[in-house]
């Protein structure tokens, strides 16, 4: 046996020396073109930054395809940032066009900053996770071949956080974004009584379903679990943890889409994503109905918001009613909340919109 | 398997972004689970459901967590997938590397697993992506001796992530790379060897603009701020409004609270400091000439999360300041007194948060030793159910 | 019982405000009872405790409500409230009042009653505070004689209310009193005969300023509203101005939509008709310039209520506009549905907002016959857990 | 057996002549000083009503009194309003200082009309409730006389709506007031299991509790109830079902005062009033604790809202941080929500004052 508890490597060991050298000492940044930040420092050192869009899935041959830019232009160091994007640092301008040129030449593109869609913050999906209810990198890869201009530019009014979970475990910063993206089940596990008592803890399968819709199974001969049908809403926690419950189902898995979520403090509080549409079909290999709804959204929020309001920000402004008549969404029932704390959003107010 | 048995993930090597299907290709040259997984992608995009199931237990000795077991539901069709565990490999505070490093990792994983990879997954690690049961030891002594370690995973701390901080952002108001290293390494055991209720994330963030989402996926929440009033460049002011930029349009009229005034006459941006509430958003539009203060410290917040089971939750403040200086002692005592109170009280995979709505708030500030404080609430109660004792 | 034997209260009988003591002193000279009930207060100022106890049913024939049964629970000391009843007399729409009826009701109640009453009680009515027993039937006889009816107790339809609106109120949008008063007139079975889960009430405000805090207090809350543009004389928003009037700082910087603005140089006052949610906020700064719209109807919400038992409830948006138009057919119906399905689903003592959280507003939404529609809502759900079907 | 279900009178033979008239036809108004409003009707009509304050708790010769003047000067009609002032109304604007001059010598106090107080909306109390915590109207006397000034002139921010109820069933709009005064318990019933199965209904009585505090008695001998003192939080819905479970309590009853609540649309949504102060002693016949403290909270509001700001408007605008440090009221842990939907109320943001 090697090693045990040695943790991450530390970071100081990692900076460019650029970086170790104005450590804290930033004074002010600039971001010159999409994808190219300046920061400059009380030293009157600058670092540039460019960054560039990754599919987050990778083989360890693009790792090496980027380090081998990292050698060439960042002293051998290079970062990623929280939303998978790559970070070539270089305190010479001189390197950021060719920087620039390696990346794109490798298929890469440069982009994310500031008034942009950056890389979509998702999950597994189909390629690795058993609770999937829609893919990840696919539905991700489709959405962005269409958000791409939105990626390598900054024309809109704000930053537009886009993130995607394959299951309603929401891995990941989901529920606060712009728009997220939401792999549902609608129909109920199947439950495999044959295998029940063989791999599943029943009083906790039975504990773990938040509506209280799973009993013993009534009939006496057989041992296992029934699921109530109109009590269930496919949260899937019963499957987390007895895994003779599937609730995958082809025809009923599918995505839904929430809105306005935001997490930084800047002007309005962090807010939760809210659910504009209940359900779309998966449809690989491109997704058409999720990936129009999604442009359907950004093209409205893109023309309707004022400079500096995010999605959240827009809608409160200008009211759910209006998100809706914009961006033609039907508006039905599975829109209102029903759970624990529903009530806190009825509208206890004669004031909106018509 | 050849590429014209994959038709419908094939469609996705095509348009602008890049390709995570050329990605699994790559690595499929070379390696066989990678090409099998070509085969299950394709499968389950006709199918429309995961051909995945549940993991079992496995790991590598002495370890409870740090890797995902993973097999198909196919195994017969996909051998080489039969067995597919991911090992979350503990990413460098703010994801710095040197090219050294990461090719290291790479090397490992060409020996020992499928080369595939996320960089990052989305807590934070480093994910590896496919290998079988046997091969977890031997890679993991690869990794280790190469300087890494396993992330988080099961009913223990997660793996720590910090933004970028004082490393390139001049708004960083703490240390956070340090911040999540330092607790990182002192919490091996917790990380390591699950023995909670549920899972328990730290996110660090340098300021309010939350680089790491960590009010909204971390237990423990910790965000930069300041306590005296933010720095005002007035001659930098100046020097915007004289180039046409709109600091009443884009700034004065935005501030939350209004508490900045832009004085035409006087050519001044008047403060109401004790108005400010640290948003961030006029530092955001004028970098220049407006900076966060110089005492310095941490707001710490309680029990963001995802909505299993009760619904998700934002994190609360907590703290409204800490000092944050090493080896920060204050907020390893209150997470101490955190867990023992969650792991004391807490139900099986019921979150720190989830407790806290149960037990109330009131219970929670007496058993970690914190005075009410009104920055804890929006709003004081509006229901007369009040409990005196 | 002398004037010297209640000196706490009669500590009371001072100050600028008009005093209740004196009052009861002014009954006590001709009523034992009032008498008494100085005696009982005095008691009660000096243990610091109520000296009333739970009423028994008591009431008039044929009548379910109306009638609140009282005791003293020290019938020894005060033999003469050993009852001391209450009677609900609904008042006339707007509490508007002949002398004549009013020197009547004075009348009746001298003979059969205290003589000691509340003009009014919160929920409207015109409470006449203390009687026995006997007392009930003949007096109450009188009062049909004289016009008057009792008012809605227990689990029952409360007497409705109504604010003065059209009768004095220049901003009225519905015909408040008659609404109120057609109301009640048919609903006369469901207020005097209780056989509901639990009390019901029904308030009408002309505007939204909401005069009778119809959506605080009132399960059924009728809001008088229109569905065009205010109405503005530009001249006269003039004139407000040129008098010196702050138009901004007033006006339009108050406005919660922003929906106008002051032109100064055409000297206009703009509005986004669109975005007008009908606060009434810049009517009630500039009443002689702007006016509601014309078409006119009502906004109707459910729900309102005081606390016990999940917590108080503010009524919430159920059809954002009904045209109201004698003889109110269509809140009528929609009254029926509701009761129909409460009455069938209620708990005892859940009122009709505690059941619609219980069941979900889907399920009350289909029972009444209502489509959803986003202005039910301050905005849709953050969770994910939606029933499909 | 007389007339039953007659209803009440039709308000359309209460209407004064001018008001018949003009009926729907008012134009606009203006408060030509406190208590005294002026109706123009489109018809050029104009009403002039005075306003008077009430105790509320009258005797039937004080209602004669006011017809008195009402048949003087106003036709022989009178209203009251919807917070039991009364209204003397008139097309003769020569009559409204002799109205007034009428009504003060009655020793009744004219206003309550904008930027004021006006009457409080109150409930029964010792007069006449077994429910009650506190006194009612005592209490709003000694209330109202230090808050004259106010009701008398219009030199508030906005409108001051105070209430009071007494005890937690709220009876009036108590809930959504800018100021609410309400009695409360501070002890758990106490049960006498002597009475409890002659008069009280036992499943009824145990299910009334909101947080199913009440048990039946261990003890198989002891046919009864009993309650856990800890789970109880005195809301006196067990009383109300059930009279052998009574709460009052010398020394532990008292009031609680809650803050910034509002029921018009006007600029913000209806609000709530909140905890402000959780228990002050009950300590007639003045309650100086209760009275004092309402004071201070008016006089604080008074001087820092700005004009049109009412209570709730106000404390959203400087944050119940300032709230708390301007008044100089603590802040404890019972301001803290811990009811169903309390987390809503918990801060999720970093905004916030020192
Ligand atoms: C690199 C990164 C930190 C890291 O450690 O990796 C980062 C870096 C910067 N952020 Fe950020 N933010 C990063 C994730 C975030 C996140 C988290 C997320 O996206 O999941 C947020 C919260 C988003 C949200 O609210 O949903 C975030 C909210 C902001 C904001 C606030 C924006 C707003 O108005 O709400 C600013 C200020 C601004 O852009 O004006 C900001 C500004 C910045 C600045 C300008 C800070 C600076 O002075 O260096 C950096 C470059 C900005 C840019 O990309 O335009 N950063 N920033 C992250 C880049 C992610 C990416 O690849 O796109
Ligand atoms: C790999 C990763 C997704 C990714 O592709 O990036 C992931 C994958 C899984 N998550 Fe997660 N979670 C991952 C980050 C998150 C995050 C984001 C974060 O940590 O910032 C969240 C939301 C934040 C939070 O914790 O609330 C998240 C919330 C969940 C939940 C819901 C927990 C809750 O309390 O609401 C579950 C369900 C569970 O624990 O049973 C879950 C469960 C899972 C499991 C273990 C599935 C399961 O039910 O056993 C997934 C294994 C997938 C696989 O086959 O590889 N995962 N999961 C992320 C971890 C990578 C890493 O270590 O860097
Ligand atoms: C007479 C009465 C209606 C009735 O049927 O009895 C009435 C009459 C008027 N109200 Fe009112 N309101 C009356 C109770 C209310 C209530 C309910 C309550 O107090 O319980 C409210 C809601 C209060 C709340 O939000 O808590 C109410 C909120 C308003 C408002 C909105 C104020 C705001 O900015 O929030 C206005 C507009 C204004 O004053 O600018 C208003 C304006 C008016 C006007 C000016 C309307 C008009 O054009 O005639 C009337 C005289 C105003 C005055 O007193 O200054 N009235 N008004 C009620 C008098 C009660 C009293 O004796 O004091
Ligand atoms: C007389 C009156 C107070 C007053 O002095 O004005 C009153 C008095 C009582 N109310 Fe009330 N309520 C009165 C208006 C209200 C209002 C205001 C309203 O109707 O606008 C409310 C708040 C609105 C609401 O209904 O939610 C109100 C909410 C309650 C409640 C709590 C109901 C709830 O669902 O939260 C109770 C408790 C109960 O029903 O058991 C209650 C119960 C009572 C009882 C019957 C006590 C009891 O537990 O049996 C009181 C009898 C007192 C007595 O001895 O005379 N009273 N009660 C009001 C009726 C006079 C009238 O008819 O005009
Ligand atoms: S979101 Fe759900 S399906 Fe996707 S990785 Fe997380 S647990 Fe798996
Ligand atoms: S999917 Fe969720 S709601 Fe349905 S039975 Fe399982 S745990 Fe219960
Ligand atoms: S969270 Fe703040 S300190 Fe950290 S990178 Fe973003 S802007 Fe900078
Ligand atoms: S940081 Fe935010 S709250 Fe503070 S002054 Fe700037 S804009 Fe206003
Ligand atoms: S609620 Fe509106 S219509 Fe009724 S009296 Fe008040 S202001 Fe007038
Ligand atoms: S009524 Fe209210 S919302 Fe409409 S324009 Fe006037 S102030 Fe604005
Ligand atoms: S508030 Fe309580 S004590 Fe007062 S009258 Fe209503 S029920 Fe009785
Ligand atoms: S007072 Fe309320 S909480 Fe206490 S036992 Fe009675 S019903 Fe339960």
């Amino acid at each position: 046996m090697g090693k045990s508890d040695i943790g991450p490597p530390s970071y100081k060991k990692m900076l460019p020396a650029v970086i170790e050298k104005n450590y804290g000492k930033w004074k002010y940044h600039e971001i010159t073109k999409p994808g190219v930040l300046r920061h400059v420092s009380e030293s009157g050192d600058e670092v540039w930054t460019v960054r560039a869009g990754s599919p987050r899935l990778v083989s360890i041959d693009f790792i090496r395809d980027i380090c081998d830019i990292a050698d060439k232009y960042c002293d051998g160091k290079l970062r990623f940032t929280s939303r998978s994007n790559v970070e070539f640092m270089t305190p010479k301008k001189e390197n950021v066009e060719p920087i620039i040129a390696a990346v794109q030449k490798l298929g890469l593109p440069v982009g994310g900053t500031g008034k942009a869609i950056s890389n979509i913050v998702h999950t597994q999906g189909w390629a690795h996770c058993h609770s999937a209810a829609t893919d990840s990198s696919g539905l991700v890869k489709a959405i962005m071949d269409e958000l791409y201009p939105y990626f390598t530019s900054m024309k809109l009014p704000a930053k537009l956080r886009v993130a995607l979970a394959c299951c309603i475990n929401m891995c990941g910063a989901v529920h606060c974004s712009d728009i997220a993206i939401v792999g549902i089940h609608t129909k109920p596990p199947k439950v495999d009584n044959s295998k029940v008592s063989a791999v599943c803890e029943i009083p906790t399968t039975m504990a773990s379903c938040p509506t209280g819709a799973i009993r013993k199974n009534p009939d006496p001969n057989v041992k296992g679990l029934v699921v109530n049908e109109e009590k269930c809403m496919y949260c899937g926690n019963c499957f987390t943890v007895c895994p003779a419950m599937p609730l995958a189902d082809s025809t009923g898995d599918g995505v839904a889409i929430y809105v306005g979520g935001k997490v930084s403090n800047a002007r309005h509080t962090p807010m939760f994503s809210r659910l504009a549409i209940p359900y779309l079909p998966n449809n690989p290999p491109r997704w058409p109905e999720a990936v129009n709804a999604i442009k359907n959204i950004v093209e409205v929020y893109a023309k309707h918001a004022l400079p500096d309001e995010r999605m959240g920000e827009w809608i409160d402004r200008v009211g759910w009613e209006n998100f809706f008549k914009l961006t033609g969404i039907p508006f039905t029932e599975y829109h209102i909340d029903d759970f624990t704390h529903g009530i806190d959003t009825y509208r206890t107010t004669t004031q909106f919109r018509w | 398997m050849a590429d014209r048995d994959t038709p419908l993930i094939n469609n996705l090597e095509d348009g602008p972004w890049p390709s995570y299907v050329k990605e699994i290709k790559r690595a499929a040259k070379k390696n066989a689970a990678a090409k099998d997984l070509l085969g299950v992608q394709e499968l389950s995009f006709k199918d429309k459901i995961t051909h995945w199931k549940h993991g079992g237990i496995v790991g590598v000795t002495g370890y409870g967590s740090g890797v995902i077991g993973r097999y198909v539901d196919v195994p017969e069709e996909f051998p080489a997938v039969e067995m597919f565990h991911t090992m979350r490999i503990n990413m460098p505070s703010g994801w710095f590397y040197t090219t050294d490093a990461l090719r290291k990792i790479c090397d490992i994983w060409e020996k020992y697993g499928s080369g595939l990879t996320n960089f990052h997954g989305s807590t934070g690690d480093i994910i590896l992506l496919g290998t079988d049961t046997k091969s977890l030891q031997p890679c993991f002594d690869e990794l280790t001796e190469a300087g890494f370690d396993l992330g988080g995973s099961g009913s223990a701390l997660r793996t720590p992530s910090a933004c970028v901080g004082p490393a390139r952002c001049e708004w960083a108001c703490i240390d956070t790379l340090d911040i999540c290293n330092n607790l990182t390494q002192e919490f091996q055991d917790e990380m390591h060897r699950p023995r909670w209720p549920y899972k328990f994330k730290i996110k660090v963030s340098g300021c309010p603009n939350d680089g790491v989402a960590a009010i909204a996926r971390a237990d423990f929440t910790i965000i930069g701020t300041w306590r005296d009033s933010l720095r005002i460049d007035q001659d930098e002011v100046r020097r915007y409004v004289k180039n046409g930029f709109d600091i009443k349009g884009i700034v004065t009229d935005k501030c939350p609270t209004k508490a900045l005034a832009w004085d035409e006459k006087a050519q001044k941006l008047n403060l109401r400091a004790d108005d400010c509430v640290r948003c961030m958003h006029c530092i955001n539009k004028m970098c220049k000439a407006i900076r966060p203060g110089l005492d310095r410290g941490a707001t710490i917040l309680i029990g963001g999360k995802a909505p299993i089971i009760k619904g998700a939750y934002l994190s609360w403040v907590l703290v409204p300041f800490m000092k944050m200086e090493p080896p920060y002692d204050e907020a390893k005592e209150l997470l101490h007194k955190i867990w023992e109170w969650w792991d004391e009280n807490g139900r099986t995979r019921e979150r720190v948060a989830e407790l806290i709505e149960r037990m109330g708030l009131k219970t929670f500030l007496r058993a970690v030793d914190l005075k009410p404080l009104p920055q804890m609430v929006y709003r004081p109660r509006a229901n007369p159910y009040v409990f005196f004792d």
